[in-house]
């Protein structure tokens, strides 16, 4: 592998010398070790921690279109650790120190920037619950600030803090070590570093079904013929139930739209990651290229159409200029929409599954580009090892039959309210 | 002299003179210009600076389609950055900007960058910036310098002063584009009866017609569009809609559009949002630009945008002007330009063009060179001269212009078909990429579709009209679809042999032909990688006209088709739209409505101090003089503690439940039995999801045999309704129970205290108040003031209690008249602070403990679940890990050190173990005025049971607060009951 | 924007509408075995194509309505009310 | 009996905007077999010759009735009392007084047009929304009922968002003006 550096950089200006492939592109071979399908974030960061912290680099992906054009293609690129519930917060916190060192271990800058994210706070009672959230995050080890209104003024000064405003802020609750990545980049540098290690990356090569021999599952169908593997791990967000489908399985996950947004780029107007969680939901962040990148919730009915409606459109222009007033001469450039899987409890899938031989990540819900390191290194875990690493273990697929909830917004088995 | 406006000619209005600025220096134009006709007419040829490189620019369009010319219009709160030039209405007074340039346009430091191109090359950022160490730190930093450097214009600060507001229409038709297609389209349909709307994103209707000096259909083109327009404007059912854009086609028919208003209207910009039962879409085509050394040049531009600007707006963009060409449609173009006394050479990159196209250009001036491409552009920050060689690769020479256009083909506008998934399909002889099948009423037209021919479009026009009426059940004239094409020679697409120097295929992103190339060879081959990895197509113009031309060079460098490589999907917003018009006017105050209580006058009147909870505005507390809340919630306890306080409980849920049935079903919905319950009593009761957890609770009081009365907390008010209704509907159709949200028909109160029976009975004679007459749980229906009330006794704060209710129209009366009674007894009223603090002496769960997460014996309720009926959630409840004894259960805290506080939000666990979850956290806390010190409840692992009487830390970091807790019962204050009863 | 035509109301945006997921659940008698209350209350078909669901005008009659729409295509090719008694009512 | 104290009592006054009295609003609701019998019965109390069909409203000698439901009818009249309109039995349905429930927010033919499409999706022409139509549709977020009269239209708010959706009409139509 060429490395990449600020040396080499240069070297490839004066000497013009192309720069190599950044990733392989081998033909499929007919048997593997292991074979994940799904050449997202998740997927291939799967890849590179078998391989890397696992010792298993006979892996293939399976990527039925070009790497990365699932959700960590789509999404608003928010990374965060602050989970209140016990489970989400561990796991969360470990992905965050994953982050911290993603670019160096994968030598490809992600641009993980831990600028600061904010929760808007909107009354007094809203103070006191994210107190209990800061005081769990710090007692996790994770930076949290619970900040007054004069605090917020001085951080945050484009908000709106006049008298008119429908929503008056009385405080936020910060996180110094969350921020924004670059989610593309986080999909190239996992290949890359993956590919160096010999994971094979098969783009164009659609699984169209599994095979079986007993109970077992021990390969897929795909669109370039049989691909043989004593393990298989399916990592495809938003189609999870598909690939259930096709081993027999029937999960608890509604497939949902959630529209993104991004404006026409600006010059610096907003250093952090704001939230707001009340009457309807909004977060807005400004990426390096100078885009406003926010998003707000679902359009609320089962989709894999990749393509959102109006109404969320309106609902979330409606919250971004009543929050920072200053949005509305600036233009909406691009919002599209993702497939998000919506559990039954907001919470994510690492599990085995009830078929030999197959293994589950699914379930993200909205939040699994921030979870992409974590869930990576825990999906490689249990399919190294058949055994789930702790941190996946309050991820198991039967936690629902058990009653063993993990449901941070307290929103009960209605997937769209997660 | 670089531009300059023409004597005559164009469709602008030499009579009206209109003064406009540019980086402050006052220029001049007239009605009927763009900010970019004017800037050109006014010679100004250096506009902008570009994206990375800082490389000087100028108006390369006269549309939608620029790339270049970026301006900021307006200062301070009107501030708008990123404007298109080419389609900015010249008004009077216009304020232009240039941006993302310093010290100035002429000379932006900024173009030091292009010194160091070789090293800023494709996605070069990932590959650097991320030392030294490994921390994120190091890219903290850079970030800094890069987020700076990019970005464009820069955006107010301060809040959007305009208002915006939105428009919601229904149609027959809805027509997007009036050029010849779309106006005869619109004309068409109209006639046969239809409701049409028609969109022109332009100040002006015509689209291609505006800039053509053809006749059309053998009639001069203005007098053509002259009478169309005024036949349409004129019919009661067709809207036409100028200076509009439909920025997005969504489901089932629903379009997108923006429309800019005039100043006096006092609205900047109207939304609208249109159901059409069928659309056309007749947006045209565009031209693609050719790719060659320096083509970004100022003075390099489309040849469309020379001939538009001769045409429509009388100005030529320089005295000796190239047009490089590969198709016919340049032709036309030049010979306009050479009739309008402009030396015009036009170099065909096609050797074997003969006949009556070359022959119209010759007789009309134009200097014609077969077989010639353009190599490299000469000029810094104005095209001096064209570099070009022979179409075999030969040498050829250096021609001296000032501005040269350029014609790669065209490019049908089908952005609104795409975003409805529409894959095009890609035409090898046009080199153009056609409609696909739409599998929606949505019918492309014109040049859309890869029609060249004018008249041709207009037919298509025609045809699609006649198509919509036929579809709706009207008649009119059928008339064909015209076949794509019209030119006399095929088009010779795509030619990159001797690129000198940058070669930009996405000008605005500075992304290079090398840059595209580079980006192929690491393996960002498929056009989403080759975009997300160069940002190609990811500028203002999201790839307008540079998209095509990419997927060419991609081929050529994978060397296999064009088709074969597939595309990139456009999505919504067709080109950028400003967030203050899709917002609308529901937005800041008005973002969503607020729901007043029948008594809020009176409340504020009083001077209570209002607290928005989900859209209800509730009086927070009374401040006497200058009290804090803390100061007046204490002194509101100690009324209803020592005498009478009354609080507005209006905004409580309320459902009438009637039926034979209705027994029933609250005996399926709650846990514990209303069936059973006597005629004029009340119970409390809990109701769970389907899952077991608790989801409300609430009175339900019962009026009559079949006549029930439900009260649900104020949060859950809507979806316990909903949650009924659906019950009803969905799983017990059989049932025989009607239910209606009755909240907004009757005004409560609740009258606590141990002088609420006096006060009560003296402004309800009707009714014995006596312990006997209504006793606790007792419901009575009495009169107030000649008005019928309802009234229940029963308590949240654990006194003496009634919650009384009036027909909404009489709340403003019930309340003055018990604050009238409740002061003379040395009462008074209580806010929404105070009345959760006398539920959490009582140790009553309420929201903070009702989180979705709880169940009925997490919060010390299991004993009210009936064994003898079953009821929702009965089932899941019983799950292992619901029932397990070490889950978070309800406790009372107090603290140790009397005067110490503790708040809500802290985390129990034991001294010592100061990390992790701990054992559980505080929900509630409250000074208690009548016990002296500060009392909570918390949701603790094992309950009472496991730490009843033991010390707990209440852990609280994040306000750095550390306070010894002991946990007891949850109930505090008069756990007999006695004042209940009293 | 889905438009669902509500056979008491007419076609209305879905925005109008609560979505209720998908109508083909069976929930089972109160008291029935837990295995069936789990599969009713968590486990999802979750289709890529047609799919009948269940959507509450709440906007307007408050009707709850069968709807049957392709996931992909958002196409809605059938709308009729939850309840057999409704039809009837229509006049 | 004390005076009813309207929710739009304080609101700012408004160009064609007004505050339509309405002094009952009875709902009632059959059980389905029983809908047709209990519909014909207060059709004839109100001398009309048929119920309202759904979408519609018909206005009769002592009251106006609105098909608000498959199920169910709303009874409005001017002046009177429950007790001047019949009751039904627990076998035919229920009926519920919801006469303060409701705040009627009259909007003058004039402006009806311009002003309701900028919040109501429904198309209100007066080609496709003829006297006496009714449509149950979101105002700025709030369930309403909307009743073509000749005179403009009624729009049935409940009552504790009646000041606020008076605010957000009155803003819009002040600027129409």
């Amino acid at each position: 592998m060429s490395r990449y550096s600020a040396l080499a950089l240069l070297k490839h200006a004066i000497t013009g010398r192309p720069w190599p492939r950044a990733w392989r592109d081998p033909a499929p071979k007919e048997r593997y070790e292991a074979i994940i399908v799904g050449g997202g974030g998740h997927g291939l960061a799967t890849a590179y921690y078998l391989a890397k912290e696992f010792g298993i680099r006979d892996v293939a992906v399976l990527e039925k279109g070009y790497i990365g054009s699932g959700n960590v293609g789509r999404n608003t690129t928010i990374v965060r650790s602050n989970y209140m519930l016990p489970g989400a917060t561990e796991f969360y916190d470990f992905s965050l120190k994953l982050w911290n060192t993603l670019a160096h271990d994968l030598n490809f800058n992600v641009m993980f920037s831990p600028r600061g994210q904010i929760l808007l706070l909107h009354s007094p009672d809203a103070l006191d619950s994210a107190a209990r959230r800061g005081n769990i995050m710090r007692r996790h080890g994770i930076a949290a600030r619970l900040l007054d209104r004069a605090a917020m003024q001085e951080l945050v000064p484009h908000l709106d803090y006049r008298p008119t405003a429908r929503f008056p802020i009385w405080g936020g609750l910060m996180q110094p070590t969350a921020g924004t990545a670059r989610h593309d980049a986080v999909v190239w540098g996992y290949a890359r570093a993956a590919s160096e290690l010999g994971v094979d990356i098969i783009q164009n090569c659609e699984v169209t079904g599994f095979v079986r021999q007993g109970g077992r599952i021990t390969g897929v169908e795909t669109s370039r013929g049989r691909i043989m593997a004593a393990k298989t791990g399916i990592a495809v967000a938003g189609h999870t139930s598909r690939l259930g489908e096709m081993a027999g399985l029937r999960l608890p996950i509604e497939s949902h739209l959630l529209q993104a947004f991004v404006s026409e780029p600006l010059k610096p107007l907003l250093d952090y990651v704001i939230g707001f969680g009340g009457h309807g939901h909004f977060y807005i962040s400004q990426s390096d290229k100078g885009g406003m990148v926010f998003g707000g919730d679902l359009d609320m009915y089962n989709s894999y159409a990749q393509r959102g409606n109006l109404p969320v459109v309106r609902d979330v222009a409606a919250l971004a200029v009543s929050l920072m007033p200053c949005l509305g001469r600036v233009r909406l450039l691009r919002h599209w929409a993702g497939v998000m899987d919506m559990t039954m409890d907001g919470s994510h899938i690492i599990s085995k599954s009830p078929v030999d031989g197959l293994y589950l990540n699914g379930g993200w819900c909205y939040g699994g580009f921030k979870a992409t390191p974590a869930s990576g290194w825990c999906f490689a875990h249990l399919m190294a090892r058949d055994q789930p690493d702790p941190l996946s273990v309050p991820f198991s697929l039967d936690r629902f039959a058990r009653g063993a909830i993990v449901d941070e917004a307290g929103s009960g088995p209605t997937p769209r309210l997660h | 002299m670089t531009g300059f406006r023409l004597k005559s000619g164009g469709a602008i209005d030499r009579g009206k003179p209109l003064g406009f600025s540019f980086d402050g220096r006052t220029l001049h134009g007239f009605r009927g210009d763009t900010l970019a006709s004017a800037l050109l007419a006014n010679g100004e040829r250096l506009v902008a600076r570009s994206f990375k490189y800082h490389r000087p620019r100028g108006i390369m369009s006269a549309g939608i389609e620029e790339t270049s010319a970026l301006v900021t219009i307006g200062s301070g709160a009107r501030t708008i950055p990123n404007t298109l030039a080419s389609t900015e209405e010249l008004v009077e007074g216009l304020e232009a900007h240039s941006q993302h340039c310093w010290p100035n346009l002429r000379f932006d430091l900024g173009a030091i960058n292009q010194l160091s191109a070789r090293l800023f090359s494709a996605g070069f950022y990932y590959k650097t910036f991320m030392g030294p160490g490994n921390s994120p730190k190091s890219w903290l930093f850079y970030e800094r310098f890069i987020r700076r450097a990019a970005g464009l214009g820069v955006a107010s600060r301060e809040p959007d002063p305009d208002h915006y507001e939105s428009c919601e229409a229904s149609c027959d038709l809805l027509v997007i584009g009036a050029g010849p297609a779309g106006i005869e389209a619109a004309r068409v349909a109209a006639e046969a009866g239809l409701d049409v709307i028609l969109v022109e994103r332009d100040f002006a209707l015509g689209g291609g017609l505006l800039q053509e000096s053809e006749a059309i259909e053998g009639i001069n083109a203005r007098g053509w569009l002259l009478t169309r327009e005024r036949s349409l404007r004129g019919a009661s059912n067709v809207r036409v809609l100028s200076r509009t854009m439909a920025f997005g086609l969504y489901d089932h028919g629903v379009a997108g559009l923006v429309e800019r208003l005039q100043p006096a209207a006092g609205v900047r910009e109207r939304f609208w949002i249109v159901r059409a039962k069928r659309i056309v879409l007749a947006a045209g085509a565009l031209e693609r630009p050719l790719i060659f050394g320096n083509n970004d040049r100022p003075g390099v531009m489309l040849t469309s945008a020379l001939r538009a600007y001769v045409n429509r707006w009388g100005v030529a963009a320089g005295t000796r002007i190239v047009i490089a060409t590969n198709n016919d449609s340049a032709y036309a173009a030049a010979s306009d330009i050479a009739r309008a006394g402009i030396a015009t050479m036009l170099l065909d990159a096609r050797e074997d063009v003969s006949g009556p196209l070359p022959e119209m250009a010759k007789s009309a001036g134009v200097e014609l060179r077969l077989g010639g491409v353009p190599v490299r552009a000469i000029g810094r920050q104005s095209v001096r001269a064209l570099e070009v060689a022979r179409i075999d690769g030969k040498a050829g020479e250096t021609i001296d212009c000032d501005a040269m256009g350029m014609s790669g083909g065209w490019s049908p506008t089908q952005h609104l078909l795409s975003q409805r998934g529409v894959r095009p399909v890609w035409n090898e002889t046009l080199a153009a990429f056609l409609p696909g099948e739409a599998r929606e009423p949505v019918r492309c037209i014109g040049a859309a579709t890869g029609i060249w021919r004018t008249d041709d479009c207009a037919r298509s026009g025609r045809a699609a009209g006649a198509e919509a009426a036929h579809a709706l059940g009207r008649s009119a004239p059928k008339e064909d679809f015209p076949a794509p094409g019209g030119w006399d020679y095929p088009i010779r697409p795509w030619i990159f042999g001797g690129i000198k120097g940058k070669a930009f295929v996405d000008i605005q992103n500075d992304v290079t032909f090398g840059d595209v190339r580079q980006a192929c060879h690491e393996g960002y081959d498929a056009p989403e990688l080759l975009k997300r990895y160069t940002t190609l197509g990811m500028a203002t113009d999201q790839g307008r006209t540079s998209a095509v031309n990419a997927l060419a060079v991609i081929a050529k460098l994978r060397g296999g088709p064009l088709d074969a490589i597939g595309t990139t999907t456009f999505r919504p917003p067709f080109a950028p739209v400003s967030i203050g018009a899709l917002a609308g006017a529901e937005r800041d105050q008005h973002l969503l409505p607020t729901r007043r209580s029948p008594m809020h006058d009176a409340l504020v009147t009083q001077g209570a101090r209002m607290l928005e909870t989900g859209l209800w505005l509730r009086p927070w507390f009374y401040p006497q003089g200058t009290e804090t809340v803390d100061e007046a919630y204490l002194r509101e306890m100690r009324l209803v503690r020592e005498a009478v306080g009354i609080c507005d409980v209006s905004t409580l849920g309320k459902i009438a439940v009637q039926g034979p049935d209705a027994g029933e079903l609250l005996d399926r919905v709650y846990v514990n039995a209303f069936k059973s319950l006597a005629i004029g009593k009340a119970r409390y009761g809990v109701m769970l999801r389907d899952d077991g957890i608790v989801m409300d609770d609430g009175t339900s009081w019962r009026l009559g045999e079949h006549e029930y009365f439900m009260t649900t907390t104020t949060a859950n008010a809507g979806k316990v309704m909903a949650w009924l209704e659906e019950l009803l509907e969905m799983r017990w159709p059989d049932l025989r129970v009607a239910v209606t949200s009755v909240t907004d028909q009757w005004a409560g109160a609740s009258v606590a205290g141990p002088l609420a029976r006096d006060l009560l009975q003296a402004l309800v004679a009707d009714l014995d108040f006596s312990n006997d007459a209504f006793p606790f749980m007792g419901v009575r229906e009495g009169s107030f003031n000649g008005v019928p009330c309802r009234i229940a006794r029963i308590s949240f704060s654990g006194e003496l209690a009634y919650e009384i209710y009036v027909p909404a129209d009489h709340g403003q009366e019930l309340w003055r008249a018990l604050l009238d009674g409740a002061t003379a007894r040395r009462g008074g009223a209580y806010g929404l602070e105070a009345l959760g603090a006398l539920r959490i002496e009582k140790g009553h769960v309420g929201g903070p403990e009702l989180d979705g997460r709880a169940t009925l014996d997490d919060l010390g309720l299991g004993r009210m679940a009936s064994t003898k009926k079953a009821f929702i959630g009965g089932v899941l409840r019983t799950r292992p890990d619901l029932q397990r004894k070490d889950r978070p259960q309800l406790v009372g805290l107090v603290p140790v050190t009397k005067g110490e506080i503790f708040k809500g939000g802290s985390i129990l666990c034991e001294g010592g173990n100061e990390t992790g979850h701990g054992l559980g956290w505080v929900t509630s806390v409250t000074e208690s005025p009548s016990l002296g010190h500060w009392v909570g409840i918390g949701l603790l692992k094992g309950g009472l049971s496991e730490w009843g009487g033991r010390t707990l830390l209440a852990d609280d970091p994040i306000r750095g607060r550390r306070t010894l807790v002991k946990v007891v019962a949850p109930h505090f204050l008069d756990p007999e009951g006695k004042r209940l009863n009293g | 924007m889905l438009r669902i035509n509500c056979p008491f109301c007419g076609e209305r945006d879905h925005s109008e509408f609560t979505y209720g997921g998908d109508a083909n659940i069976a929930y089972p008698e109160l008291s029935a075995p837990l295995e069936a209350w789990i599969e009713a209350v968590y486990v999802r078909s979750n289709p890529k194509g047609p799919h009948r669901e269940r959507w509450q005008h709440s906007d307007g009659c408050r009707l709850w309505l069968i709807v049957e729409r392709d996931t992909l295509t958002h196409a809605i090719t059938r709308v009729e009310p939850a309840r057999t008694a409704i039809p009837g009512l229509m006049k | 009996m004390a005076d009813r104290n309207s929710s739009l009592l304080h609101s700012k006054p408004a160009p064609a905007l007004s505050h339509r009295h309405c002094a009952m609003l009875l709902q009632y609701h059959a059980w389905p077999d029983r809908y047709a019998e209990m519909a014909k019965n207060l059709a004839m109390h109100c001398e009309l010759p048929a119920p309202p069909r759904p979408g519609k409203a018909a206005c009769g000698a002592r009251a106006a009735l609105l098909r608000v439901h498959p199920q169910r009818l709303w009874l409005l009249a001017d002046r009177g009392t429950a007790h001047d309109h019949p009751s039904i039995g627990a076998d035919t349905g229920a009926m519920l007084d919801l006469s303060y429930a409701r705040t009627i927010i009259h909007v003058e033919e004039r402006i009806v047009s311009p002003l309701l499409s900028r919040f109501v999706a429904v198309d209100l022409r007066p080609q496709h929304f003829a006297v006496d139509d009714i449509a149950l549709t979101p105002l700025h977020r709030v369930s309403v009922v909307l009743w073509r009269r000749a005179d403009g239209i009624d729009v049935l708010v409940p009552r504790s968002f009646a000041r606020s959706i008076w605010d957000v009409l009155a803003e819009a139509a002040t600027r129409l003006n």
